[in-house]
């Protein structure tokens, strides 16, 4: 099956980034992002990028290494803790910074990923993460209403890949990644292992190939868990990569 | 031509809209023979949506209860294929990853009104996927014979059985004809073999340009 | 770990089923309905039920063989063509239906399963099955509510479940079985084979044990497929067990 | 006392709210030294946010990169346990399958609004999970020092820092004191050992009862 095979380089991935996009990346705390996909995102140059995903990795991990370079414009995540530097940016104005809480922003991202029109929650209502989200009252209940998120390109990181994309992850680095898979214009993967198709159970699929539009290997990450770093959280710390 | 004929006819010729590397779902009906009439060097993945990515062919023997298709029958699934749970199914549906949805149907309007899921009083079957499927296919082409049994005519300026989506069908495809939607708009693309455009027109209840 | 035991026996099972309850059921065609479950429900003689599931199976097959006894007073489902029964009723006035799209139905339920409060769509919108549904007005666009379902019993068909309710299915089997499982208030897990803790790889489990409450071993389906049966949409095709 | 024995102290006071059976997810700071203060003999499932029910302890060698807590650091999986992507995760935690969530706080009023997320213009750690967590859990408890360093109290009548969730905390345990909130009332449950009443009423910025 010729057709099916997503496999590609970085080179031709670079130029799907471009100015001003949205761009949404899986991952939690770093783990589960794609780190290969991020230096190409980082070699591509591109800036004023709306990025969307649960956080703001540490300053040397995740998307934190791209957050770093004040390239991105705006930012919807769950929190930024981990990455003083986002902090620092949005306390400059450099970086806009939308909360959500961390449930609700991946059922947004599911909600784009699925083709629903967004949906109703009380969870948020009367705090400053209400923004200025519409309310909705049903049978004389009132209700936030949260919009579907949808990018330009979603970048994702899988344990195994087969030639047509179906996917497999690892441990707690799923995290996001099957609904940030589904909710990009073109997603692309990167991952530890590509194999035949045929290779994968087609129980244990989790996110079928058919969302999938490029295929890249992992060379892998090699960061440093927080606790082995000289200078845990300053943007100073040493890129292990 | 018998009802079994012009069946075949309009799965035939339905065929010729799948190419290499599409993702495919069929409706139940007129569209499950489809298949058989596919050009067997392309690389197709049909799409179920109780579950299943890369449909393979009904098994010749050893029918596994638990795989079956959106009606209920036996087949199998090709290397590359994977199972997932109905909301995956329909949320690759909404979210446009399928190439061609091709869906039987009861009345097909002018501007492309789509009825298929009842006749009040007569049958019920319900709605099951299909508003969805219309919704939210690239491609949704509907199949059915040009007429009823009573001649009565099933492309129609307005529907007159409840609607399942409007303004959906791009492509339909009769025993006697191919017909396209464009800008709401019905287009007479091709008479099948053996049809005159005279009896296209008589026979349909709406006009249509060329 | 004792308490993480949820093996029981049908008759533990039959008192939980009550009259005007509401019922979710997993299943599509039948293929995934519990077919002991739904023998329990049966036996369990309750009457007035509220049922919520894709479709009406057909008169021998799923929650058809309960339709077919005249003791479900409402069906929320996607179609009912395989039941004729079902359609036959409908028409007497004995079971009022509610016609769901079917991905629709399976987000509602969902919507319910996750702790959400509904979504917006634009599925169905001015057509009959809109009922009397709210529509919503979100930046000057319309879209149609549907609201989220839950049920006091959900009862599911798994393939293999552990002793803590940790879940794996078989192929088109799994279906709505997932979200019907989050969405009980109750649920009840009907399994092909039930097995230690340990046993099922972490990454492979579909349903995680937390919604489960009760699991009972399943004796097996005995059905035939459509085509072999003597009359096959008759009330009195014979039924199987 | 110093901060470092005030953490533990609370941390085993907090471990005796959890039994036999629970599903329990603990928040980072104070909650995370809890499981050290479990009695051995039950059998609790952890859940962890970025997807793990049933985490076990750090591992003692050999951390894997793809698996760690919700804090970043680094776990194992108990027998029986799984992994499931952040959609699951917190479709358990809103739907009430969390036995006990144990949260860190910044403040709480008397009447069981929590604000944990946000020191403005200071510490913008962002809410995370908590705003789920706090609706969700069947039982909402809370840690923390009883007042900040500079003697400031931490239980207040009304919450000065941006709320994380309203009316939803359950149970408070400080250093000095347990406390329960029941029916929007602020109720005194149990003196930490060695302090005395008229220490909790001066460093509680709220009146309550017992």
């Amino acid at each position: 099956m010729p057709l099916f095979n997503k496999v590609t380089t970085y080179e031709t991935i670079r130029p799907l980034f471009f100015d001003g996009m949205t761009l949404l990346f899986g991952g939690f705390g770093g783990v589960g992002s794609p780190p290969g996909l991020v230096d190409c995102l980082i070699e591509s140059g591109v800036k004023e990028v709306n990025l969307v995903g649960n956080d703001a990795g540490f300053p040397w991990i995740g998307m934190g290494k791209f957050i770093c370079l004040e390239r991105a414009k705006t930012l919807i995540a769950s929190h930024i803790g981990s990455n003083p530097v986002a902090g620092e940016l949005m306390n400059q104005g450099k970086l806009k910074v939308e909360f959500s809480p961390q449930g609700i922003l991946v059922e947004r991202i599911r909600s784009g990923g699925v083709g629903l029109n967004g949906f109703l929650t009380e969870i948020g209502m009367g705090t400053k993460l209400e923004y200025n989200k519409p309310r909705v009252t049903i049978d004389g209940k009132e209700y936030m209403y949260e919009a579907p998120i949808t990018g330009d390109v979603s970048i994702v990181y899988a344990r195994k890949a087969d030639t047509f994309g179906n996917l497999v992850f690892d441990k707690t680095a799923r995290n996001t990644n099957p609904y940030v898979a589904m909710a990009g214009k073109i997603t692309v993967v990167e991952a530890d292992e590509i194999v035949e198709m045929g290779s994968l159970n087609p129980e244990e699929i989790i996110v079928p190939g058919i969302y999938v539009k490029y295929i890249v290997p992992s060379e892998g990450y090699n960061w440093k868990w927080i606790w082995e770093m000289p200078d845990k959280l300053s943007r100073n710390a040493p890129p292990a990569k | 031509m018998d009802m079994g004929d012009a069946r075949q006819i309009i799965a035939q010729r339905a065929a010729r809209e799948i190419s290499d590397g599409m993702i495919v779902n069929l409706g139940i009906g007129i569209p499950s023979l489809v298949p058989d009439y596919l050009d067997p060097s392309i690389s197709v993945f049909f799409q179920a949506e109780n579950g299943i990515l890369g449909m393979g062919p009904t098994p010749k023997e050893n029918t596994d209860g638990n795989l079956s298709n959106a009606a209920g029958y036996p087949v199998t699934l090709l290397t590359g294929g994977s199972y997932f749970d109905s909301a995956v199914a329909f949320g690759m549906i909404r979210r446009g990853c399928i190439d061609v949805s091709i869906l039987g149907a009861l009345q097909v309007s002018a501007s492309g009104d789509l009825a298929n899921w009842i006749v009040p009083g007569k049958r019920v079957p319900g709605v099951g996927g299909a508003m969805e499927l219309a919704y939210g296919a690239k491609n949704l082409i509907t199949l059915m014979t040009h007429t009823e049994k009573d001649g009565q005519p099933k492309i129609v300026e307005q529907c007159t059985l409840p609607i399942t989506t409007y303004h959906c069908v791009k492509k339909i495809i009769t025993d006697l004809a191919v017909f396209s939607i464009i800008g709401g708009k019905l287009r007479l693309d091709e008479l099948m073999p053996g049809t005159t455009l005279e009896e296209v027109r008589a026979k349909t209840g709406t006009t249509f340009y060329q």
